[in-house]
């Protein structure tokens, strides 16, 4: 880890006490609520990324839990922290974690990537207003998030700006033009959160194109870098405290997760990551796995 | 059982990307220069055979379409023969290096696209690209394909390999309908008339060409005759083939699962205008973006499906004369 | 003296870049949210007059074309009003940033596009962008405009700024011709009969209005009566006036420095396809690359000149009533 | 610097004998006669980038001078080493000295953004074949050269590749793709030089968008670094034999340059970089400053 050392305290985070277990334990079953929908919207849809879904899942129910100033009731309002899910094909993560804030309805959000219903395979701002902006094409939405942290320092806005990236994606040149952008700006309401989980589309990150050493790379960028694991909320709250403390730089969280988390057979599989079918069996062994009751396995898949 | 591998979606053997994954597979003996670039998308693009065939020929760029593109004029410059594969709404983002790396320099490099229109489905509206025909259409020297089922890929993925100079060709995400038998063949710049009739032509490519084949049977039952054109390469376009089918019916109906702006349709309209000007009715996305949807479904509510070829079809025969 | 600062090249006053840039100054105080983005080019843009006036809100993104296309996605996203600045070339390395960012956001961000064409001149093929109006007019809801003269190009910069969408604009590097006075308005959407006549409609924008001018002077001399329509507003077009002028006139010509394949030709024989199907002639670069010269030498040598474009009224007339 | 050892000796230059003196006696005539040639091409065509031109005159000598297996008469051998002028817009000098070697003729080559003239204001292959590839976007030549570089090596050429970038272009992401792509393929055939001259367009890279720390990009990208003075030939000869020697990794030549080498008044100026008109005035002051005779300038100034 190597955030710049607190010289000014600006961040409104400072003064909030240190998160309490129970925040903890509510991130958690928060996380939880998101896997077991994923899997279900999923199954649903006969179509998704379940892999990046699930990887990601800790690291948006902290962000949606306890870091982020949104508000569901008013998704226009000018001062709150805007969130992108740059790498966009995990939107069933998104909606579940939207769904458990109120942030969308959680049955209707089940009704993934159908016609008619604005829960598309990717997140689109045009049908879903708390949506910040729609991606899908990797890179693009780090830049936009940029530029809304560009946007809200111009006008000495306090908020935050949150962009998530998949490891592949940072394959991207414009993900480098961002992040020399962003240093160059000074961007230090900007944090980028990376869900390295080591696999992209079709395999492990070291075949595809080879990303490590990752931390030097955003380091010689001139980002502030930390490392964590991606799926420990206690680091996770820790460490979005620091980025937020931190003065004149952007942050990125590398954070170490695991692809398809929470399901064994899916761990670790580049097959999960892509637009998979899931049989009924797949789900129920998936959902059992993360918890779910036998009846809740029957509202899940039944019930929609 | 649970763990299992997933099944692949929409790539059943009938779907054109698989089409011309498993063609570019059985033609690279036959060319040895062959070298296919991927963006960490081959399971979508169907060069997941190749990759299986001929893996010291399979070159893997990450996800970084701009260097992928580019990099394939270094490959052609050096005497190899480099078949670029992404999906169409990604070769978005490397326009100008096709412009510069590949047309500016003549080099001898094919772009192959897989995910084209609304024929994406589920993806929805970030990925169907309703773009690419236009932008590529406008790059100097560039000759822009679109066949219309997977027996037609398969012929023409081996005609772009025989082609001097840089080619965009659409491929198809999901299960398309066979159009023809194994006895079709294919020419890079010629219209092929598919169905006979002279009351209108509809002109399609892609997977619009089964569309207005249905068209046609369905008009036939109200006795009107419309001939269907399979106008697989847009680029060059077919002048001499459009002005006799303007000549001989009078209207056309033009059919793209592409915007209606620039595109297949665009094409025809510029060429009738330089030879037979006549009533011309688009069938297209109409300038606005896809959604999520599974893609016949999605084709009946964009207006790109039979029934909207056969209305279209109509409305061009009323106004025939009527100027 | 030897150490004086260099003249700029082809930027007097008359350069649409130039009247673009001063006006973006001008109508700063009134556009409190406006902000100009810069790929490190603002000296050829002609935003350098804002830089000048509002450094900061003047945001420099370096040679990074994509994340400046998509940054400004986020900057209206926060509120801002921002104008996205470089040369039309390299628009096209991010027309897939303006089709997801942008424009299937529907935002509120403005791209302003210098250097188009073979007026870019002595920088050359390269550097010409031939293939803009194409691929931005096939993006969803993209607006596509190409003002005339300074006079324009000062009145649309307003309009744009007013406008809501996203739009692309392009000016011009090299000194224009004054088509207009200062009596001139403009509105998005509407093409104007700067000249009147009835054998046949000159449809033109950008440089080739004032080219379209001097054509129908010439053909004037021989007794035909030429139309001269400026359709600044490439998308949507002006369909109303073109049915007319094609009605009235029965032929048309569309002149562009552009691709004759897909860009103002291609709109405007879409447009009468499906109103009034006429003889069209299309003046523009054909499909091959441009090359380095004069801007004027080019336009003659590759036939955009004001004698293509009488010839190509006089061939268009030729083929009045012959169909 | 930091080139890998020299675990195996694959090169061909590791055979040839050190540079003679003489050598780079030639190369420094050499790239007196590019600058020269430079400002008087410019001179006629009433535009062009002569500050951009100047900085890599000496690079461009030695590269042609020394270390390039190339041959006038046999711009299509396929054993031929290949040089990639990414940075277009100083087509000027690399005109320059493919006239001081014979690619091209002395005096057509001062016919510089002419119509009809081959020599136009980018390099464009269509025109002249001894270019390998049209440039003028940035970013892209340094693509086009690394397919290059990876096309050899699967045919198991020996040739190399070279390509000449500017500071400026780094910014592109489309470089730091092909940066991530080259290093994952190991494509040690491949040797990068940036003229790094600390200006761009509008004005020095630390205002536009600052580069530093430079070399640690490239090694966190996992290059073999060396950083050297770009106009001092003896430093870039040995530094190629050892870019050539490098082993499993491309190489990148970091050579400081000043932007207007050699001509006073453009030294370090900004305005200088531009697509400028030069005076007759300023045309001769440049001449003088860059050794020509009254004579010679007279030559270049009127004789054509
Ligand atoms: C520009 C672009 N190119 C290609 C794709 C296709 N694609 C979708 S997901 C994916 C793999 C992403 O891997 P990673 O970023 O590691 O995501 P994760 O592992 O978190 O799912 C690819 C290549 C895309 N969405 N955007
Ligand atoms: C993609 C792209 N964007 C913008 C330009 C316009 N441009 C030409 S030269 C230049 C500055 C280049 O600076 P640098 O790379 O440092 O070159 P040098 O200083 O060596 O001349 C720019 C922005 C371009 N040629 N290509
Ligand atoms: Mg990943
Ligand atoms: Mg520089």
């Amino acid at each position: 880890m190597a955030f710049a050392p607190k010289a000014v305290i600006t961040s409104r985070r400072e003064a909030a006490p240190p998160p309490a277990r129970d925040l903890e334990q509510e991130i958690a079953l928060a996380a939880r609520f998101v896997r077991q929908h994923v899997i279900a919207s999923i199954y649903h849809a006969g179509s998704g990324h379940p892999g990046g879904s699930l990887s990601c899942a800790d690291i948006l129910a902290t962000l949606f839990g306890a870091e982020l100033n949104t508000w569901p009731g008013s998704p226009h309002d000018p001062m709150r922290d805007r969130f992108v899910l740059s790498k966009g094909h995990a939107a069933p993560a998104l909606y579940a974690v939207g769904a458990h804030h109120g942030y969308c309805d959680k049955l209707a959000s089940l009704k993934l990537r159908k016609f008619g219903s604005p829960f598309q395979g990717h997140p689109h701002i045009g049908d879903l207003p708390w949506v910040e902006t729609s991606t899908g094409s990797l890179g693009q939405g780090f830049s936009v998030a940029l530029g809304m942290a560009m946007g809200l320092k111009l006008q000495n806005s306090s908020a935050r700006v949150y962009a998530l990236l998949g490891d592949g994606e940072l394959q991207e040149g414009e993900v480098w033009e961002g992040a020399m952008c962003a240093a160059h700006h000074k961007l230090d309401n900007f944090c980028a959160i990376i869900d390295y989980n080591k696999l992209q589309s079709d395999a492990r990150n070291d075949e595809i194109m080879r990303l490590e050493p990752l931390a030097a790379k955003w380091r010689a960028f001139d980002w502030a870098v930390a490392e964590i694991d991606g799926h420990d909320v206690s680091a996770l709250l820790k460490t979005f405290r620091r980025a937020g403390a931190t003065h004149d730089r952007p942050s990125v969280i590398i954070a170490h997760t695991v692809k398809g988390k929470g399901v064994p057979y899916m761990e670790n599989m580049p097959a999960w990551h892509g637009s998979v079918k899931l049989t009924r069996e797949q789900a129920d062994d998936a959902l059992t796995a993360l918890g779910a009751t036998h009846k809740e396995i029957r509202e899940y898949l039944d019930g929609v | 059982m649970a763990s299992e591998a997933p099944a692949l979606i929409g790539s059943s053997g009938d779907s054109l990307r698989e089409a011309f994954g498993k063609a570019l597979s059985g033609l690279a003996d036959e060319f040895p220069k062959l070298v296919v670039l991927d963006a960490d998308i081959a399971g979508g693009t169907g060069v997941h055979h190749f990759r299986k065939s001929h893996p010291e020929r399979f070159l893997q760029f990450g996800i970084a379409e701009q260097n992928m593109m580019a990099a394939a004029g270094g490959l052609a410059a050096v005497g190899l023969l480099p078949v670029v594969t992404t999906f169409a709404v990604f070769c978005l983002r490397a326009v100008e290096q096709a412009r510069l790396s590949l047309a500016y320099c003549k080099r001898n490099a094919m772009i192959v696209a897989s995910h084209p229109g609304l024929d994406v489905g589920p993806d929805g509206g970030s990925a169907q690209a309703l773009e690419d025909i236009a932008a590529f259409r406008a790059i100097p020297g560039m000759t822009v394909i679109s066949p219309a089922d997977p027996i037609e890929t398969a012929l023409a993925t081996r005609a772009i390999l025989e082609f001097d100079g840089p080619v965009y060709m659409r491929t198809g995400r999901s299960p398309a309908r066979r159009v023809f038998g194994d006895d079709h063949t294919f020419e890079i710049g010629k219209g092929r008339i598919v169905r006979g009739g002279n009351d209108v032509t509809i002109v399609a490519c892609g997977v619009e060409v089964a569309r207005a084949v249905e068209a046609a049977q369905v008009l036939a039952e109200d006795g009107i005759h419309a001939r269907v054109v399979n106008m697989a390469t847009i680029k060059p376009i077919d002048a001499v083939l459009l002005e006799r089918c303007a000549k001989e019916t009078g209207a056309i109906v033009t059919a793209e699962d592409h915007n209606i702006l620039g595109g297949l349709g665009g094409a025809v309209a510029e060429s009738l205008a330089l030879t037979y000007p006549c009533p011309i009715e688009f069938v297209g996305v109409k300038d606005v973006f896809g959604a999520s949807g599974e893609p016949e479904e999605l084709a009946v509510m964009f207006g790109l499906g039979s029934k909207s070829i056969a209305e279209a079809a109509r409305r061009a025969i009323a106004r025939k004369g009527r100027m």
